[in-house]
Formats: C-alpha cells, structure tokens, sequence
C-alpha cells in the first residue's frame, strides 16, 4: 500500500559534512516501513526541480520517520534549507526492504558515503531480533562519518583521518580473511549500500566466498512506483528488474551492476 | 450537473480525462491507490507481438520542468497482457485504450487479430511515434506513406475506435493528421515525445543509454499545445491532447485549443492523483463559468488573427 | 592559462561564449553595466532592410521553464543600424555578428551589401527560422531549397563567415546543416525558437498576439542538444549551440555534444551577467580537468551505442 | 545605470485581501529610484518560475525599498511567503518615473486596486516640492484599500463598502466636474495607474478635457530592461515604445492602449 501525504517537518539539522538529517511526523508511513524501503519525495511546490527525490528511510523513531542525505544537487540543497515546521509531500514506504527471514545468526553491514542511510533502522529491527551485527562504514573522511544507530562499528577513511585507511572493501577484505566467516559462510549475510563500484567489489567478494548477500541499488528514477519502467537494473540472466518495486534490495546473486 | 460525457469515435468517455501510455503500467500498478472507476479512460503501456525487455540503463533522466525517457517499450507482451491483465482492468469502469507497437506493420496486424478475440478492450491507440526504438518508432511516424500504410492496415481489422498517436518531431503534424483521417483513423493523440538529450559533464556520457530520449513533461507543454491547434485548425478529426498536462488549467487550455480528451503522463509520477485532480478541477471551472456540456469548451480558442 | 579561443569559419573568438540574436539588443542596452569586453561576441538583434515596428502586443508570456515570445523581428533597419550602432559597437573588444532576416532573398542581399560597405562587421548569421513573421521566416527554414538558395546567394556577397541559423522545428535539422555546408556556409548556429502555444483560460485567447510564438529558455535545452549532436554527428561544419543555456554546465553540456561556441539568449533577460558567469565557470572547469585548450572540449562526448 | 544586487527582506506583511508588502534593504537602488519606475524580482533561484517580476517602488524610506502586491499567481504567492532575513534578487531601478518638471499646481492621483503602488513615493516627492495633491483610490471592496502614503484621499468601492459605491473612474468623473479642473486644466496634473480598462477611461476624459496626464502602464515583461521588445505599447502614430524603457509611465498623449 503506498501512502502519499503531507508531512510537517520536526527537524533539519547538519550531521556532517554537507550531510543533513530529517526527522518528518508521519505516523501512517512510519508505521509502514521496513529496513531498506525508501520515501519519495516532492522538496518544491513547483515545477524545478520536477520529480520527487527517493530516499532510503534512515530511521522509523515511534510515529516520525528519519532521513538523511548529502547535498548534491537542487532538490537536496533545497532539503536541506526547509525549516521546522514546514510540510512537505511524500510517498512511501517504496520498495521491498531487506529480506530478514533468512537463516542467518550475524549480519555484516557494509556501507560506503552515505550508503549509511538504511543502516540506523536495519540495525534496530535486527537488535531486536537477536541477530549479532558487525558493522563495516567507510567514508572519505572522518566529517563525513555519521555512526548513530550502528553498533559494533569498524571504520574506513580514504584519508586515514578515522579509523582504517583505504576504501571500506578493503576493511571488508581484511575483516572476512580475519574472521571464521569463510569458515562457516552460512552464519552470515551481507548487507551493503553504497556507490555502484563499491557495490560491485561487494558482489565479486561475496561470489567468491558464497555469502548470502543484499545489496540496496541507487538508479535513477522517475516514478518510484512502478508506473514508468526508468530505474532498470540489470538481472543475471539479461533482463532487468524494477530498482523502486523489486528493489532497491536485491540478492546479490540476481543482478549484473 | 455538468455533462462531462465526450465523444471520440465509437468511443464514450466519461470523462475527458485519460492516463497516458507508458506512465500508468497496465493500469493494475495504483489499484488502491487512486480511484480507477473515475478516470475517462486508461491507455495501457505499448504492447508489442513479443514481450520486450527495454533498454539498458540509465533509462530516465530529469531535464528542466521535464525529463528525458529511453525506456525502449519495456513491456509484457501482447499475450500475457491479454491473460493475465485485461482480466483484471475489465472490472473498472473506464475505458481502457491498448496502445500497440510493433516493428513491421504485419506485428501491428497480429496484435490487433489477437486483441479483437478478446473482451474488454474499448479501442487502440497506435503508437507510431515512439522515439526509442531503433525499427518503427520514430522511421514510421516520420514517414507519411508508412503513416498511411499502418493506418490503412489495421483499420481493415477492426471497427473498434482507432486513435494514432502521432509524433512532434516532423516539420507539419497536421499532414500526418489528414493522412490518418484519410485512411479511415478515428481520432488522433498528440503528442508522444520530443526528441531530446542530457550530458553528463563529470562522465561526458549521455544521461540517457541511447544517447537521445524523449522529452516530456511540462517542459513540452507549450509545444503539445501549438501542434494540437495547428492539427485542429487543418484537420477535421477528433484531437486527444498529450503533453505536460500537470494541473486542470492545462486540461483546459489543450480543450479550448481543440482537444476532445486529453491524457496526463509524466505528472502521474509526481502524483497518481493528478488525473483524479484534473477532472474535479475541470468540473470546477464549468461550474463558475456555467458551462454546462464540457464539449463546449473544444476547440473554443477566440483568435484574431491567424497564425502563419 | 587556459587557450579559450576558438575558430568558427574564418572567425576567431576570443572565447565560445557569444549572446544570442534578440535578447541584446544592438549590444548597446548593457554598456555600462557589464562587461561586454569580456563577450566572445554579440550576435544583434536581426536587421531588415527596412525599419520594422514588429507584432502587436502581448508579445511574450512566461511556459514552464522557459518563454514564448512573438517579437515579429522589431528592429531599427539596417542603415539606421549602421549610422548609430556600429559606431558604438566598433569600439569594443568582441566580435560582432550581425543577425540578419528578410522576406525575400533580393532583401538578405541587399543587407548584406550595405554592410560590407561599412567596418565593424565581423560576420554574418543568417537568420531562416524567425517562427513570428508572415514571410520569410519559417517558411524558409523549413525549405530546403530555399536554404540553398539563400546560402548560395549570401555566400557570394562577402568572404566574411557566413553562419546560418536553423530551425528545430523540421523533421532532420541534419539535412538543412549539409545544405548550408554545400553552399558555402561556414558555420551553422542551432537553434532559434521552437514554435509553441500558451493560452489565457480566463478569456480563452491566445497568450501571444499571433497565437503561435517562439519557445526559449531552458525547457528547450535537452532538444536543442539533441540537434547540435545530430549535426555534430552527420555533418562536418562548425556548430553554434543555443538553446537554453543558463549555466556554465550547459554550455559544456553544448561543447561537449559538438558545439564550437555557443549563445546565451533568454538567460540574459533574467541576469544579464549570465554570459560572463559561463565564461569563468568554463575556464574553472578547464582547470579542474586540466584541459588546457577549450577546443579539447568540442565533441568530447563519450558514447558507446549510436542514436537512431 | 541598472543595479543588481542580493537583498535582504526586512519586513513582509500582508495589509490588505490578499495584499502583501515588502520592505527590502537596498542602499544603492533606494538611492537611486524616483517615484513610476520599478525593481524586478527574481523570486526563486530555481528554473520555475523562470523569469523576473517587475514591481513598481512603493515607497522608499532611507537605504530601504518597499513594494505591494497581490497574489495572483506562482511568483506573488512565493514573495508572500519569504521570511525575514531572507535573501532576493533584485534588479532596479528600471523605467523612467514620472515626469515632475512640467507646469502644475495640484497633482490629481488616481489609482485603481494595486494600481496604488506607485503613489506612496509619489506623494512624497510631491508633498516634497509642495504640489497640491488629491487622491482618489478605488478597489473592490474595503478589505482590499490599502491608504497607506496618501493624503487627501477621496475613496471608491464597487460594493460600497468603504467612500464611493462605484469605481474610481466614476469618483473621478464626480470630482472633476465638481471641480474647478475643468475650467484651469493647466493647473492640474493626473497620475494614474490601475486596469487597463480603467486607464483607458481616465485617458478617454483627460483627452476631452485636455488634462496634461500620465498613466503607469503594465505589460507583459520578459527582461524589464530593455533587451527583449516583450513589453510593446502601442502609440498614437501606430508604433510600439516599451513599456519597461520608455515607460512605464507614459503621456496618455503619446500611447494607445
Ligand atoms: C532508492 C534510493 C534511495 C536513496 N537514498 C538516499 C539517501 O538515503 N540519502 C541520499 O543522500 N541519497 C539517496 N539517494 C540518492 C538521492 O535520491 C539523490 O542524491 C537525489 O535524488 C539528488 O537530487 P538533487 O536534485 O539534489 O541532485 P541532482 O541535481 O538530481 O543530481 C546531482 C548529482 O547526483 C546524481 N544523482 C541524482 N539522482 C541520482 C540517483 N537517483 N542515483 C544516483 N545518482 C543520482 C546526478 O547524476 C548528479 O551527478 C537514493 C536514491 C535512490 C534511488
Ligand atoms: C512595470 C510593472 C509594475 C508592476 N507593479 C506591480 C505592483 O507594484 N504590485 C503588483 O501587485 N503587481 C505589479 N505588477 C504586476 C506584477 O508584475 C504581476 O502581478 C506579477 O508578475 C505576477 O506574477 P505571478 O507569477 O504571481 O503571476 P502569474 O502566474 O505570472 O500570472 C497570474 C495572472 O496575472 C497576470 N499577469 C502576470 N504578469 C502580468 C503583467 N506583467 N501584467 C499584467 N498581468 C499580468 C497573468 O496573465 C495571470 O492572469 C507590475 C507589472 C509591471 C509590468
Ligand atoms: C517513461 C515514459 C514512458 C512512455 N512510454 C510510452 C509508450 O510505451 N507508448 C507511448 O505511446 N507513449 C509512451 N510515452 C509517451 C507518453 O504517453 C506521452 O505521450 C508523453 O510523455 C507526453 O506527455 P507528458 O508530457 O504528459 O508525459 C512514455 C512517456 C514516458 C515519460
Ligand atoms: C525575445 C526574443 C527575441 C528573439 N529575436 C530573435 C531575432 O531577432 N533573430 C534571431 O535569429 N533569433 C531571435 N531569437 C532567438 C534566440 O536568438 C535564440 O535562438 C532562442 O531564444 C533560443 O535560445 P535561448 O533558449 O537561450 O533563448 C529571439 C529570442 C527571444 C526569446
Ligand atoms: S522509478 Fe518508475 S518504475 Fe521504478
Ligand atoms: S521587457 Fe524586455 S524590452 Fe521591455
């Protein structure tokens, strides 16, 4: 069930480096929501910027719904300029969140930049159901880290200001090498957001170890529901699937990025 | 009460108020989500004789009040829709439009065969225009013989109302308009999308896999709306217009420039309400300027002069 | 230090970034308040042999994202223009590119002999697709023929560059480019207007005197790159991209896709300074991606399929 | 000389239906400004709406402009909502003002629903060089007369509302005929600015009456200064002059509406 609605705006505050967070009240879609589904939405009353912008719900706090996003553009810049109190329009919850009946006992979390995004509330629903969690975050460097909601953290920074040095497929590669979990592949499932070449390096090392592994899949959108067939993602036997209905979660073993 | 009853062809709308090709799936994606029975009218995404995967991605990309598509016609096929949709969209009332694609026009030919043995199906729109796909597209409805050719063909197999859509990207639509008329077309939509191309200048890669796209969207409005008149002021064949339609005061500009239905496209994206929206909003204006048949807005532009 | 000139026809710019016919006047409306040395040049408003007082009132209406004006190609003539403009013109340092239109080829020679008569005049664009006026204008642009004929008489006249200036609202711009380069031309400019609509629903009328006007401004910019990369692609002649260009991104965006040089037209009327702001985004991003020479920029594109 | 600048909002407040003024910071073109010429607003820094809109100077008061307006469409209903402290592109002063230096003693002011907006600044150059001044305001009805800046003030109301039941162009009829204008013409002065429909009328009766008239005429605008020959008006030997050039304020002489 999709939900549209205008929701009032609790808050909007920097979280890092040109790194903004929202908290928006929406019960209906709060209480909707899943890890790893994302929100769309309409930042202007008018025609420029013209879609709505998909973003990954970051966190579910009772009846709000948090997000968080970098400036990269008009329709973030202007996201990020809302103030308290203003409605804004969204759609949600979109998509299919992450698969949680798999039998895993730790969940490995992997998220390059702001890859970070469906990690807050994954992390909490997996709390709660007792799974164990290691929490792999990288980012260029350390003011662009936001480690709230993750637990069990490793850190990677391209310029070594926090924690490892180097990309976060690098710490992947060490913390996999180094643990029991190319012992036991089994116990583990991989969950990574991220850019699409980090992604990818995700995807071959998993391949290669045989572990179970979602990943959350950014492509362009227009719709986010279905409606126009843009955001395509490229499937293993040649075909494409829906990044905005069957994903933005997908196995790891069903699509070529 | 306003009459909001049109006309076009054999076909009666209930309203003017169509979803247009390719932005509204089969017309199965929002059940529950808007109220389907009080559409004029839905046309399906184009259905080719084969189910067709589209184009690789990066297939959609925003442009200023627009966005560019290269969906390549991605779509299930004329068969599955027939067994596993049309049962589905039978049950609301509204008029439900299949649009037809095809490479040859013996596949245009094939598809309505299949279609004419079936229930449920209130009338086809062609699709001759679209821009995306490397044979037929854009080469046919380019092309006044092709036009006249596909138009007469499929005309043959039924009597069921027959819309062509016709394409932007030519030097005179009106002439592709009386070719339709000629061959026997019930009605004409316009427009299908304009050619068009983004860049990205960190990649120096099109924004768009096939390096062009189609434009759509308010952008195109302006543009949607001159070929709708210039095909109103020539041709005497009924209008459905198509083209950046986001709020009812774009509905009635396309009537007051001769369009009999028009159909909301990419504004479904922003918000599958805004059909649901148009026609209240349409009603709405009847009401304070007491029109009381909404057929007296079509075509009621006052002009002075004439333009050249 | 970044080589920013570059070469259109026997023309040297300083820079790519000129201002586009009609939306600076004579060039003469902002001395004062920017800095018109800074200009790879000022294409004028088009001259006609005799004064024209242009189309009757309202004239421009704002669509979304971009504007529909119907000027009717008001100017002072061309000796008037010669006597009080050029004067002034001279003095500074950018090219200047005199914008002419007529009705009749006798006429764009005649302009075109006046001024050779004079100094000042650093090339001609040859403007065939003025969508506003009763003759000339569209008609002629969207002849092939007629662009013949009117190339090969112009070019005789001067061995100054000749630059055509083409209109998108054809079937294959790409045809009317290779025409220009048989007969001489040394150079095309694309695109002028597209033709477009807008409607008053409160009295039903036409928001544009003549009814159909010219549609600029962003809104048209994925369709006016569109037809620069289809002649970049078909035709070897060089390319002046316009069409929307607001930003120093979309004038790479126009480089990049095949465009020599490029003009900025409606974004003048909302800054003034847009062409100045382009030339330094431009520069910075030649620095930040060390390209030396501004020239390594035009049809960079990177592509792996080809456009159909 | 034409400036740009970025200025800063300094107070917005409806005082009217629908009516909203805006005080703005802006030294060099409060400087600069004379009563009938305009500033153009650039009200959103995104594409939508794409255009400038021009707004005559209301008042000016020290280093701060102000202008009125109603609500009529996209970029009004914007304005109406900037905050304090906000920020606005403004281009000014553009257009010619009223011509002050010819031979009168009494300026008649007439102005039809926001057609006030040039006559605060008016009256208080007038006042300046101690001009008599009468004032004659219409509106639809009470809620929408804003009187702020005038003085001897005659008001009209279609409904009745408020003074005069009927439009302005009939209180002027009234007034002028009751008046010794009609024996000393040369005395007086009309300044008017409102409707179409209304300027025409009031060019109409100074044409009998051989008034020495000026009217402040609206056109449509794409650049406000000059460059695009949008804002043609008509003139009595069958030409254009521009509204935003050579108005726009105009002779009612000179110019055929
Ligand atoms: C399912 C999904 C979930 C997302 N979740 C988040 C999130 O939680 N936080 C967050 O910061 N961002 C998220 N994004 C990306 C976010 O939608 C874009 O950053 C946003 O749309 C940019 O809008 P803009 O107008 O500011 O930038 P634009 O002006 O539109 O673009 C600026 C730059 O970003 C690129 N870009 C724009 N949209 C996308 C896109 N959809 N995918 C990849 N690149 C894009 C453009 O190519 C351009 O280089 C998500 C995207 C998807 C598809
Ligand atoms: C020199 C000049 C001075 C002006 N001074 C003032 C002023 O002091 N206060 C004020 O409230 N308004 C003034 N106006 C009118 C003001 O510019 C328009 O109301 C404004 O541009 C509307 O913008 P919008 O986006 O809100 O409405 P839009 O969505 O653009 O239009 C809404 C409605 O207003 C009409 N409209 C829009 N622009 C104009 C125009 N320029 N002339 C006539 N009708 C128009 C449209 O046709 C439409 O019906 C002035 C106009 C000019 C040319
Ligand atoms: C994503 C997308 C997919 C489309 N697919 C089709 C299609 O399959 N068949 C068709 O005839 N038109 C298709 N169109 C064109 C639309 O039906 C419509 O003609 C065009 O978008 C202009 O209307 P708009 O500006 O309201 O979107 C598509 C448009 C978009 C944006
Ligand atoms: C108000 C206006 C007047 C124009 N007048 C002319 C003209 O006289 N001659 C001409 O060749 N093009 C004219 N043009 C077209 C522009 O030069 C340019 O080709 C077109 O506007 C597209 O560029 P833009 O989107 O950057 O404005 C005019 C455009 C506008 C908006
Ligand atoms: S974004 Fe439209 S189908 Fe996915
Ligand atoms: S508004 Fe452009 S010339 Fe007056």
């Amino acid at each position: 069930m999709i939900i549209k609605t205008i929701s009032t705006i609790l808050s909007n505050e920097p979280v890092g480096e040109n790194i903004y967070r929202i908290e928006l009240l929406s019960p209906e879609i709060s209480t909707a929501s899943k890890p790893g589904q994302f929100i769309n939405i309409k930042v202007s009353e008018n025609l420029d910027p013209l879609l709505r912008r998909p973003f990954s719900v970051y966190n579910v706090i009772d009846d709000r719904i948090q997000i968080i996003f970098n400036v990269v553009g008009k329709a973030t810049k202007i996201l990020s300029s809302k103030k308290v109190g203003e409605k804004i329009d969204i759609i949600g919850p979109l998509g299919n969140g992450f698969n949680l009946n798999d039998d895993f006992d730790t969940a490995l979390i992997v998220a390059g930049g702001l890859g970070i995004a469906p990690f807050p509330f994954l992390t909490k629903i997996l709390k709660e159901k007792n799974k164990n969690i290691i929490s792999l975050v990288g980012a260029r460097t350390k003011s662009q880290l936001v480690l709230d909601g993750f637990v069990n953290v490793n850190t990677a920074t391209d310029d070594g200001s926090y924690g490892h040095k180097g990309t976060v497929v690098e710490l992947f590669k060490l913390k996999v090498m180094n643990n029991d979990i190319v012992k036991t592949p089994s116990a583990f499932k991989v969950f990574a957001c991220g850019p699409i070449p980090m992604l990818k390096a995700i995807i071959e090392l998993c391949d290669k170890l045989n572990l179970n592994c979602e990943v959350s899949v950014e492509a362009p959108m227009a719709c986010g529901t279905g409606l126009c067939q843009g955001c395509a993602v490229k499937t293993r036997d040649g075909k494409y699937k829906l990044a905005c209905k069957d994903g933005p979660i997908f196995n790891s073993k069903d699509i070529l990025l | 009460m306003i009459k909001t009853e049109v006309i076009v062809g054999k076909l009666r709308l209930k309203n003017p108020v169509l979803v247009a090709s390719g932005t509204f799936g089969y017309g199965d994606e929002l059940i529950g989500t808007i109220d389907i029975n009080k559409l004029g009218g839905i046309v399906t995404k184009s259905l080719t004789l084969k189910p067709k995967v589209g184009n690789p991605p990066p297939r959609v990309a925003e442009t200023p009040c627009g966005m560019l598509n290269s969906i390549g016609l991605a779509n299930i096929g004329v068969d599955k829709f027939i067994n596993e949709k049309l049962p589905l969209l039978r049950n609301f009332d509204t008029a439900i439009i299949v649009n037809i694609a095809a490479k040859r026009i013996e596949d245009y030919c094939e598809i309505i065969k299949r279609l004419e043995d079936t229930e449920g199906v209130s009338a086809y729109e062609i699709n001759i225009s679209c821009p995306n796909v490397k044979e037929g597209g854009l080469e046919f409805g380019t092309n006044i013989e092709m036009t006249a050719k596909i138009v007469n063909a499929t005309r043959k197999l039924t009597s069921k109302t027959l819309i062509i859509k016709l394409t932007p990207n030519v030097t005179r639509i009106s002439e592709f308009a009386k070719v339709c008329k000629e061959e026997g077309a019930d009605a004409v939509s316009l427009i299908n999308t304009v050619v068009g191309m983004a860049i990205d200048i960190k990649t120096r890669k099109p924004k768009i896999s096939t390096i062009t796209g189609g434009l759509s969207g308010p952008a195109i409005k302006p543009i949607a709306l001159a070929k709708v008149f210039e095909v109103f002021q020539n041709v005497d064949i009924p209008i459905i217009g198509i083209g950046g339609i986001t709020t009812w005061e774009d509905a009635i500009e396309f009537m007051i420039a001769g369009a009999k239905a028009i159909q909301v496209g990419t504004a479904n994206f922003i918000d599958p309400n805004t059909p649901i929206n148009i026609i209240s909003g349409i009603i709405r204006y009847c009401e304070e300027n007491k029109i009381e048949d909404i057929n007296d807005i079509v075509g009621s532009i006052i002009v002075e002069t004439f333009p050249h």
